[in-house]
């Protein structure tokens, strides 16, 4: 055998690097998480799968004509997966809680603190504005506008900004409650709100997406495509008249489109590009940044408090991150951990859908100020 | 400090501007709810006696307490849930009784037929 | 704040126009008319929908990188959502009742007089040839035909014709009757048909999509997609071997296709192009198409009834004109109308779904007496 | 007068295609028909004896009345109808008893291994 | 009537070649075979129309523009179509016979010695050495692998490739018995082998499909995308977690795709193209592929027969061929034609998975050797 | 006689390569399940109590006999397999009861919310 035809076939191993090592493990750790932790294994199966088969010597899934970079640049580079998954995130969301305490809406905003704050310490860490922004994204807590955010400031890392959002998101259970703990006293924990059930009409539910859109979409246009699929999504699901499109675009095309982006996310992750020091910088931030909306939102829940005369409890302000709809249900369980009869979900829940929304729209004026679109 | 001040512009610019559409949006939907009341205090004749039968635009949350002579108010709730669950599922389906038309099905005509055909086979006079 | 960030900040609000305004209303309308009357709400929500977004400001989800740009490209411009729209149609459509009676055929053929009386209309109103084509399609009373022609001879009509094909199909039942009262006489609506149903084995049933393939493949080139995905699909749905494909080409794919193409058409929807003179003159004609088609189905249903010594109603003549399966209805109601016991549904089925064969094949003719393709 | 001229012709040219077209079509529909009318006089003997046991190319328009001696033509017809209906959903699934080979499905193997196992575990001799 | 329009109206008469007549035919016997006698029908009736479809004169559906080269342009030319079933066969495989029965791998290997063999033969026969080795890949005996390898080696060779490769698989109940039975004595065929199932666990499960891909991968890293792909869909169905998209993978997703794959691979058999010499040959040499791998399957078991002292029963060599999950089926009842109580359908099965493996690696092992990728 | 050399070169290699993969990957077979019967003999402390209640990592096919009591080990096996059954329908249906959370599904939520109704309708005290 002549030495070339031993080098040809021994080129997989010797293109073996530390990286490519060091990116399978990780692509393990993803896999491992999302199997033995269920920590959204929808998309973090997908992500680990992808960068370990990103990572293998010589893979032919990466590059020019690559399974992976075809799914890349058919849904990732322009957009259309995330946007693709806010249809269905529509189609599923009830925004009725929040239909019926439209005050709940304030406490949406109080969650996005954390993208600012975020991008200002990604400033300070040397970060360029594009990239801070990116990473205060994350800030969003919500995974589509996460990816849709820094795909277009910063396409370089929408692998680690992706893989954090999402972990992080598994992980709220365990951030939020240390911080909301914290910041309140036992007393404040235990205030009960009545909840009076408000009929909400079809027309309302049918009215507030197009509204949602139009207004959003006139004053932050940037925000157009994010709010607008969102709304596209649920005028579908509140219609009723069209099952079909709602169950389809909720279903079918959300489960294909999600395999596609997790495997596309995952080929971004190349070792050579993700094994450096920002990249960890990027993680420790992108926690950071979850710690900083839980606590804004709980110091906005406080003031609220303040102003209707202590009837209000401001752990409901932690909804207000997004996180949809873990957030809520995280809210809810201190809540009980209190008074095992106090129930403030509904509360939580609007406050949960308000921050969905203002998440897509701090997203929109993120790029925005960043002129860029 | 260049990049500091950036951030703290943004950061203001950004929380206003989120906050400022977020009390707009508020507003709104206040706005939409006091509608809703007043709508809900005097209540349409219901104008849409339109090609479709029963099923466009009507109002899921208040079926009408039709007949109160026997049926007591939950068994009326019951059955008008059964009954909207029923429509709900048939246009999920798209099954053009329900719906006005889906195109290329044949559902629907698959009913007319058998009907039809049992009346050609029996001619019963109406009038 | 600077006077730059100014206008930045307010760009939404300062590009709004007043063609934006009024188209963001016609989709509002489109979507009520979907949502509360149900006319057509697959695809009149998603055009609604996709114009609102189109007109928003701004709005990031057209041009360069948008989404309903990428959804138009990827679909519509090479025609591709609505030939496989076809396949969907062709597997959920059953064409027993025009097998049973072969000679309904004809009747398919006389509802297509509209395309061409409203093509010569056209040219009369001073469109050019191309668009007085595209907008005579309209007459074929076909979704995919109309947007499949239209948008190879003119494509900067697509928008209009295509909500002037589906909104016209969901006003059937108010169009149809007067002109097929108008041309009848009740003891003409009257007549009763006897009907005898034949066995249909399914080696027939199997070779009539081949058979009509390759036949109107060979004699009318250009209508080898429009009828051979139509075909394909009727060929999956009667070879009873294929089920998994028949059930995804009717359901998964068609709902997902379908959502696109209506967002799509939407997008094509741009105040400036769409608020002109010749929009108006478009939906007019449209309009007059469904009349002329009626009216010469009746006729040519009259004609029949002389040959065949008075056996046959002329009714049936209307549901020639395609609008499947709307049309059948129409006739079996405007039939039970005068007498409750007659019913015609079979024989108007048949010529319905010749109807549908003959405006796909009269869309191929079009295409091929224009030369394009 | 061009612009009417080219109309015309494109309305003698084209209506004249469609009816030629759908004229053949209605006379091939025709000849089809005739055939299958003979090929029900003579019906030809099953002649399909393939690898596939029973699924293809049945014709499920004509059950035949196998043992006519108590039941009821009406049970033979729902039981018929059960049948296919049931053969059907079996191949809409794509299981194996009914196709020949679904690629990559286990569906046929796992019926298989658990008649196989009690097999194994109490073998019954056959010869 | 001018000359010119005349022509013009029958210009798709007057394009009809013999090659296009015969081709037609050919694709009619393709959907002949998928309807009556179900040979592989998912592929082989699309496979049909397609061909159908491209030799009708004229065909606007291929060429520029055209659906069906659209399609092949899409899925079959960059192989993303093939890599995507293979997910879903990824989805639908248990490994499980395998994983309780280990030395069943080297059963997967002796069943693709059929590929080389054929390979030299076709070098033989005078095609080049592209050619030679996409011909040998019909001796994988796996659609996907066979459509991939061809498709980079010798693009203009997959149309005759797939379709013997999926005609042949349809055909292995008749093309495996005569061989099995010729090589084998009765007695051997009667052996009894004990099958003690032995758990395994869902660790092992999850382990399996990472650690074949990241060794393969290292190996022979031309094969990653193929073993990459189908086991990342085995992933997704061990690990449980993951149903919505294990679900959409193995359904929805392979079932578009699949009728896309069928047109597209029909869209390649154009007549002047297809009707030659060669595809005979290729036809030819396809079919001598199978009973090669069978007879080294068979000939590999006896060797193991031999060495386990006549403990092993030699027909289950045969299932190393892949052609999965038929294959084992043929020898569970070659087995049970000798004694009606010999159970040997799960060692067969861990062959015939093994083979499914081993495919896939002589795929990529091919593409190395070839130095292309 | 080249290609024929080429031919044979291809064989040699093609199968040595084949053959040598596949006997790695039996050895780790072999090696998996090793390891597998080992840490069946001395089964780890169940250590994760993570978030997730009880789905994530757990041995379907180990099913503990609890409670045997009175309970006949065939109804224990029926009943583990439908509770299986049920959890893997549930985690198929994406329920976020089972589930840590799936993006935007309200169906966890509408449990809890009538639980909770109830609770806040008749406020009973736990401690
Ligand atoms: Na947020
Ligand atoms: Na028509
Ligand atoms: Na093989």
């Amino acid at each position: 055998m002549s030495p070339e035809t031993l080098a040809q076939l021994l080129q997989g191993i010797t293109n073996i690097t530390w990286q490519s090592v060091v990116m399978m493990l990780i692509g393990g750790l993803l896999i491992l998480l999302a199997v033995v932790k269920e920590y959204e294994p929808l998309l973090l199966l997908p992500i680990g799968a992808g960068a370990i088969l990103t990572n293998l010597p010589l893979s032919p899934l990466v590059g020019e004509g690559g399974m992976l970079s075809i799914l890349y640049n058919v849904g990732v580079s322009n957009e259309l997966f995330p946007l693709i998954i806010f249809i269905g995130i529509g189609a599923l969301t009830d925004f009725g809680p929040l239909l019926e305490n439209p005050k709940m809406v304030l406490l949406g905003a109080a969650g996005q603190f954390g993208i600012f704050l975020t991008l200002i310490l990604a400033l300070l860490l040397g970060f360029n504005r594009s990239e801070a922004a990116s990473i205060g994204i994350i800030g969003a807590i919500d995974g589509p506008t996460s990816i849709y955010v820094s795909g277009i400031l910063a396409p370089h890392l929408v692998g680690p900004i992706t893989v954090a959002a999402y972990s992080y998101m598994a992980l709220v259970p365990l951030i939020m409650p240390p911080v909301m703990r914290l910041l309140t006293t036992k007393a404040e924990r235990s205030i009960k709100m009545p909840y009076t059930q408000r009929e909400i009409s079809q027309r309302t539910r049918i009215l507030f997406p197009i509204i949602v859109t139009v207004a959003v979409g006139i004053a932050v246009p940037f925000a157009t495509p994010l709010i607008g699929m969102l709304m596209l999504g649920n005028l579908m699901r509140e219609s009723k008249v069209v099952e079909r499109l709602t169950h389809a675009s909720a279903n079918e095309l959300a489960n294909v489109v999600t395999l596609f982006l997790g495997l596309a996310i995952g080929s971004t992750m190349k070792g050579v590009d993700f094994l450096q020091l920002g990249t960890l910088a990027i993680l420790g931030l992108g926690l950071l940044a979850f710690f900083l909306d839980t606590a804004t939102g709980v110091l906005f829940g406080k003031l609220m408090n303040v102003f209707s005369g202590g009837k209000f409890n401001p752990l409901i302000g932690a909804a207000g991150i997004s996180a949809f709809p873990m957030a809520a249900r995280v809210v809810q369980k201190e809540a009980s951990r209190e008074d095992f009869s106090n129930f403030i979900l509904m509360h939580a829940m609007g406050a949960n859908a308000a921050g969905q929304v203002a998440s897509v729209i701090a997203g929109g004026v993120l790029l925005a100020l960043m002129g860029a679109g | 400090m260049d990049n500091i001040a950036f951030g703290l512009w943004m950061t203001v610019m950004g929380m206003g501007t989120v906050f400022l559409l977020l009390v707009l949006l508020m507003l709104m939907l206040r706005g939409i709810g006091w509608l809703d009341q007043r709508g809900k205090r005097t209540p349409p004749t219901p104008s849409h006696t339109a090609p479709t039968d029963h099923a466009a635009g009507e109002d899921f949350t208040e079926p009408e307490p039709a007949a109160p002579g026997e049926l007591t108010p939950e068994l009326i709730a019951a059955i008008s849930i059964a009954v909207i669950t029923h429509a709900r599922v048939r246009r999920g389906q798209a099954a053009p009784a329900m719906r006005q038309v889906q195109p290329g099905s044949q559902l629907f005509a698959s009913r007319w037929v058998s009907v039809g055909r049992s009346y050609q086979n029996q001619p019963w006079k109406a009038r």
